[in-house]
């Protein structure tokens, strides 16, 4: 049994290296062949991988389900944005100042968000995306509703952001980054306090936990990860829009982390990659099929998404990389 | 000092009075037991007096200090450690995890973010040496999903122990158990009387005449008598509600 | 990961290819469209009239066979900006047309002009891009926003004295409102804005009867207008205040709005009543192919298509020459559905633009052309730096 | 701001509160007794208003085709939870959130294949396409009928819940899932049929706000939010909750839109007040949610006993 244990523990965790090594030389591949557009593509994935697995800290881990980390994306989006406006190009400096923004709205907004559960969080996070997101279209200077082109991206000395190939290696590294954070958080000490309320909050605080404590400073870890996303995605379109912000958003990062996996490190990431490929294979499907199949494919390509989410959630119930951790058994 | 000194303990659901007019003392090292007939208000004292509920009346003092309004977690570090009635571990973390869990919480700050917990040397050694005193040492690394009922009461009683407590409160231990783990059980509680102040509440008869100093007997909230095992074994008023309570379970 | 996409030629089955022209590389043309979102119908309409033109001419352009890449932005900036890099550095696609939201163009407008490659708006024409923001590698078939309700507003003066503005809060709604307040005489009484997904209009309705004003002007995108329209019919007020519009109102809605569009007037560019050879014809050709009645995006996206087959023409068919392409598309064309299109300074179109009113004719309703206002220029040209 | 028209915005503000809670009765129901979280329930809605809208265009009754959507909706609804939904009641809530989600897309792109991507439309029925002068301004019939009908449907809700046997089976649920297993009674009767009743009231509500809105694929997604917020400022499984929260969140929703504009103008800068007045607008109901649940975490009439 034991090892069969360990050969199939390979399963997840070599899915995972491959991922990740694909990651890592995917722009290598893209030049090969001659196609750097895809750089872009894997770019965008990367960003909302990393936005996925703030949401996943909250909502995997604490079990805390929001519908309002897009507010977070769109801080992080709006903070570079605003700044390239009035003349600051520093990213750095954006980054600093995307960061303070995000914890002084997060942490009140957090302790606000914690004294419901279940549901009433869910509602409540959502409620106050909302707010910002109103807040964003009401922002004329800002380009209200349609949004507004940045300048240029923002100047991470003594990187070139402006090069596709240095701007993707700086996305994979805060990837990594990110990963790497949540592999030590979720075995140390405080993740093993917030895994706990997931499971049982009640018998935590018998323990001896504050664990709203706790589930606040989570949730505003899983926040700044998104300010993060958000500060890289205003720079991969070069835009900062309400769309950002709105449900839809924090809608598909949860549905990117459940279908991967909520719960699990690599998780997210995976769901990002399929989510994106997916909306772009089925939104652009040119496949030859019989009877005209890839034309009603391609104009009821939101259909067939439905339908696949649907699918995976009934069969593999853990998710798509849940489903291989769940068969070697463990957290990990 | 008294460990715990309750004192005119009253809690209403509604019209319903669940705890009429408690007095409760325990000293240090007393293996203190409540028994009753079912919905004599047991779990409901336990509940107020881990903090779960609060009580419409009366206080509730640990070694002098009034914590009749304090928040679950607030006395849990104060030294109350509660098992529950309805096993309540982490099922998905491993033995050891559970019980180092219950460590951290006593030990000062949780909010590290970076060091593995097992590498974590003040989490694991404390850990191992109870998993020692409750014989769960050769079960540590196996996830709680795969031991059995009477494994995880043991861990119930591990994680209390690991909380450092100075008054454990153990509602029904011995629940759902096969014979020869009670015995272990009873064993185990024997070994841990007269180092911790102990509140048990249990409806296995032989052990709890067996184990306790004293014995409070609970009806419909009130208690109707206290004392020593052999005292309660010869008074009127308890084999009434037993007898009443076997009459109308026959 | 590997995408494969086959070519589309538009319309097409094979005979088509095998002719002489088939040596040559068909012309590459990116094609975003907000196909799936709340801008889904007017996208559909846009593409449709865009390939009808291009169905009449063989799928060719100026005589020369082009593949339509087909994208849908699905009404999200990020999506739409992937597709541009998708365009243009996989597909490297010297042309990009189609863009139904401002929002959309917000976010393409500065990626595609700046690498040089020509962007062909038959939706979109935000007042940013008109003013400061215009670049020369972007043209305009439709209309700068403002225009369509600058032109009520001149058809009111003299006949209203007190009107009353309700709009959606969003920037097409401030844009338009705006239009209408620059060329108004008379006086605002009231200004009200409502959330862009309300779909009842209720509050307002009520609003609107205690003000009394001599006209409301509104505007909502599409599907809001109608429910704002049909609502106002209930309430009985079409008969004492009458209803100045733009956007929403127009053959194709007509049909189902009926009895309760009748009396309101409409400014815009385009309606099939408009008199032209290119008009009837895509009339005709679009009642044949869907049995309905063409919207104003149809003409736009038809028109996109008459102004490239112009241009391609004029350079032989070599638009990777960039300047000479600029020039040709500059010319403007002949035989739109509008007549002869000619571009501003800020290669928006100078146009006529009209006053239409819903009337009942019988058991039939039609938009009949109640003014004509020739040679309109946008409010925003003399900010635009080009010549 | 004369009292008439603060009394026809109330009005309207009712009007709205009543279609809300067409809406959100079977849904409270559903999240409290199955503890099951249906997004697709705006697709219900959405279906009720095409079936009727259609059958209107066929048969010209609006009786009739009421009628028909209404029952087409509870069959809908009965197969949704019997093939698919069910499968998901022992899953964790997230799964079913996403499982429903998935659901949405295939609703609205079920419709549009049958329909269209174009709004479709429902005449008023001739008998109710008058006006009603009150308080000097003029109403359409049409919305006092949507009044009066609601409530109707809302006391038939209310005897049927408090006086049945089913009633106290549904009530016994929805405050504690153990108790009804105790009674011995048939959950997954329960649960289907409280889910195809629920089904047929949102389609109820899409005919009665079919002849004010245009029926389009996706209209059921921004009532939806709305809703989601009257069940749980209300709290969840409480059909009195759902009540009293749909009329708070119709009258708010009304009165912030009519008057707050107007108010702001008259505190601020008119510049600055054009800006943030719909802004504030739109944002009051979620205020008004964000600030109840802080209050008051299980909403306003939590059903279940703490």
């Amino acid at each position: 049994m034991n090892t069969n244990m360990l050969s199939r523990m390979r399963l997840s965790n070599c899915v995972a290296l491959v991922l990740i090594a694909a990651f890592a030389v995917a722009p290598l591949v893209a030049h090969g062949i001659g196609q750097p557009f895809y750089i872009v593509l894997i770019s965008r994935i990367m960003i909302f991988a990393i936005a996925a697995i703030g949401v996943n800290l909250a909502l995997g881990y604490v079990g805390m389900v929001s519908l309002g980390h897009a507010l977070y994306i769109g801080i992080g989006a709006y903070a570079v944005a605003i700044s390239l406006h009035s003349g600051l190009a520093n990213g750095w400096a954006h980054l600093l100042i995307a960061l303070a923004a995000g914890g002084v709205i997060a942490v009140p907004i957090g302790l606000v968000c914690l004294r419901t559960s279940g549901f009433g969080f869910v509602m409540i996070t959502l409620a106050f995306s909302q707010m910002f997101f109103y807040l964003a279209v009401g922002l004329r200077q800002y380009g209200g509703d349609e949004g507004m082109p940045l300048p240029s991206r923002s100047a991470f000395f003594p990187l070139d952001a402006a090069n596709a190939t240095t701007f993707y290696y700086m996305a994979f590294f805060v990837l990594m980054l990110v990963l790497l954070l949540l592999h030590r958080l979720i075995h140390a000490r405080f993740g093993m306090v917030i895994r706990g309320c997931k499971l049982n909050e009640a018998r935590m605080r018998a323990l001896g936990f504050s664990t709203l404590r706790h589930k606040l400073v989570a949730y505003v870890i899983s926040a700044e990860i998104c300010v993060l996303a958000g500060v890289l995605l205003a720079n991969l379109t070069r835009f900062a829009t309400p769309s950002y912000l709105e449900w839809i958003m924090s809608g598909d990062l949860v549905v990117m982390t459940v279908l991967g996996g909520a719960g699990t490190l690599i998780g997210p990431l995976v769901g990002a990659t399929v989510w994106v490929v997916l909306e772009e294979l089925l939104a652009s499907f040119y496949i030859d099929l019989p009877w005209n199949l890839s034309e009603f494919i391609r104009s009821n390509w939101t259909a067939v998404l439905g339908i696949v989410i649907i699918v995976v959630t009934l069969t593999l119930k853990k998710g798509l990389y849940g489903f291989l951790v769940a068969r070697d058994g463990g957290v990990r | 000092m008294s460990l715990l000194e309750v004192k005119g303990l009253v809690k209403r659901f509604g019209g319903l009075l669940a705890t009429d007019n408690l007095d409760l003392t325990i000293k240090p090292g007393e293996l203190h037991a409540i028994i009753g007939p079912n919905g004599a208000g047991k779990t409901t004292l336990i509940s107020q007096l881990s903090g779960t509920l609060r009580p419409t009346e009366g206080s509730i003092l640990l070694e002098g200090r009034d914590i009749t309004r304090w928040p679950v977690h607030r006395r849990a570090a104060l030294g109350l450690a509660r098992s529950y009635q309805i096993t309540s571990v982490f099922t998905e973390f491993t033995v050891i995890e559970n019980v180092m869990l219950a460590v951290q919480a006593r030990s000062g700050s949780s909010f590290s973010f970076w060091t593995n917990v097992h590498s974590d040397a003040a989490l694991v050694e404390p850990a191992r040496d109870i998993l020692r005193q409750v014989g769960l040492l050769d079960v540590a690394d196996v996830p709680v999903a795969r031991i059995a009922h009477g494994g995880r009461r043991q861990l119930e009683i591990a994680m209390s122990l690991a909380m450092a407590p100075r008054l454990l409160l153990l509602d029904e231990p011995m629940a759902g158990m096969s014979h020869s783990e009670s015995k272990e059980m009873v064993t185990l509680l024997r070994r841990l009387k007269g180092q911790y102040g102990i509140l048990l509440v249990e409806h296995d008869m032989s052990a709890v005449f067996a184990l306790a100093d004293r014995i409070t007997v609970l009806v419909y909230g009130k208690p109707i008598a206290c004392g020593r095992p052999e005292e309660i074994r010869k008074d009127k008023a308890v084999r009434a509600a037993y007898l009443g309570e076997e009459e109308i379970a026959a | 990961m590997r995408k494969i996409i086959s070519t589309v030629v538009v319309g097409l089955s094979l005979g088509a290819t095998t002719g002489p022209a088939a040596t040559q590389e068909p012309i590459k043309i990116g094609y975003i469209g907000d196909f799936t979102g709340v801008a889904g119908a007017l996208a559909e309409d846009q593409y449709e009239g865009f390939n009808l033109f291009l169905e009449q001419h063989d799928g060719k352009l100026g005589g020369f066979p082009v593949r339509v890449i087909r994208e849908d932005s699905q009404w999200k900036p990020e999506v739409a900006t992937q597709l541009v890099e998708k365009l243009i550095e996989k597909d490297q696609v010297p042309i990009i047309t189609g863009i139904t939201g401002s929002n959309i163009m917000m976010a393409v407008h500065r990626p595609i002009t700046e690498r040089k490659v020509f962007l062909i708006s038959s939706g979109a024409g935000p007042s940013p891009v008109a003013g400061k923001g215009c670049s020369p590698y972007a043209f305009y078939t439709a209309r700068q926003a403002n225009q369509i309700s600058e032109v009520v507003g001149r058809y009111a003066n003299g006949k209203y004295n007190n009107v009353m503005i309700l709009a959606a809060n969003y920037q097409a709604g401030k844009d338009v409102a705006a239009g209408f307040k620059r060329t108004f005489e008379g006086t605002i009484v009231e200004e009200n804005y409502t959330a862009l997904t309300q779909p009842d209009f209720s509050a307002e309705i009520a609003q609107i009867q205690v003000t009394a004003p001599d006209a409301v002007f509104v505007f909502f995108p599409p599907a809001l207008g109608i429910n704002f329209t049909r609502q106002y019919h209930q309430a009985g007020l079409n008969a004492t205040i009458p209803l100045l519009t733009t956007g929403f109102l127009d053959d194709q809605s007509l049909p189902s709005l009926k009895d309760a569009a009748v009396g309101v007037h409409v400014g815009e560019f385009w309606m099939s009543s408009v008199d032209t050879p290119a008009s009837k014809a895509l009339l005709d050709a679009f009642k044949k192919k869907f049995n309905r009645m063409p919207a104003n995006y149809v003409a736009a996206g038809y028109d996109s298509a008459v102004l490239l087959d112009a241009a391609i023409r004029r350079v032989n068919g070599d638009v990777a020459n960039q300047e000479a392409f600029r020039a040709a598309l500059k010319e403007g064309s002949e035989g739109t559905t509008r007549g002869k299109l000619r571009f501003n300074n800020n290669n928006f179109p100078i146009q006529s633009m009209y006053v239409f009113a819903a009337e009942k004719d019988g058991g039939d309703y039609r938009m009949k052309t109640v003014e004509t206002f020739p040679d309109q220029q946008d409010s925003y040209h003399q900010e635009c730096p080009l010549p | 701001m004369s009292m008439s028209l603060i009394a026809a915005q109330l009005l309207n503000g009712l009007q709205l509160g009543i279609l809300l809670f067409l809406m959100s009765a079977g849904l409270t129901l559903v999240m409290g007794i199955m503890n099951f979280a249906n997004l697709a329930h705006g697709s219900l809605y959405m279906i009720g208003a095409y079936i009727a809208a259609a059958l209107h265009a066929m048969t010209g009754s609006f009786v009739v085709s009421a009628i028909l959507a209404v029952a087409g909706t509870l069959v809908v609804g009965y197969l949704l939870e019997r093939l698919l939904l069910s499968r998901l009641y022992g899953v964790e809530d997230l799964y079913q959130v996403l499982a429903t989600f998935g659901l949405i897309l295939v609703f609205n792109q079920t419709v549009k294949i049958i329909w269209g991507q174009a709004p479709v439309f429902m005449s008023t029925p001739e008998f109710l396409s008058g006006t009603v002068t009150l308080f000097g301004l003029s109403y359409p019939s049409y919305r006092f009928a949507i009044i009066v009908a609601g409530l109707l449907v809302g006391l038939g809700l209310y005897l049927a819940i408090n006086r049945t046997r089913v009633g106290m089976w549904i009530r016994a649920g929805a405050s504690d899932r153990e108790m009804i297993a105790a009674l011995g009674v048939n959950i997954r009767l329960v649960n289907t049929l409280v889910f195809a009743i629920g089904a047929a009231l949102a389609g109820f509500a899409g005919v009665m706000a079919g002849p004010i809105l245009s029926i389009q694929p996706g209209m059921g997604e921004p009532i939806l939010v709305l809703v989601l917020v009257v069940i749980v400022t209300g709290g969840i499984g409480s059909i009195r909750g759902a009540f009293y929260g749909a009329l708070v969140v119709g009258i708010v929703d009304t009165i912030g839109r009519a008057f707050l504009p107007a108010i702001m103008r008259a505190l601020l800068d008119p510049e600055i007040a054009r800006g943030a007045g719909p802004a504030v607008a739109s944002i009051l109901i979620y205020v008004f949610m964000a600030t109840v649940l802080a209050l008051k975490p299980n909403g306003l009439f939590p059903a279940k006993y703490r």
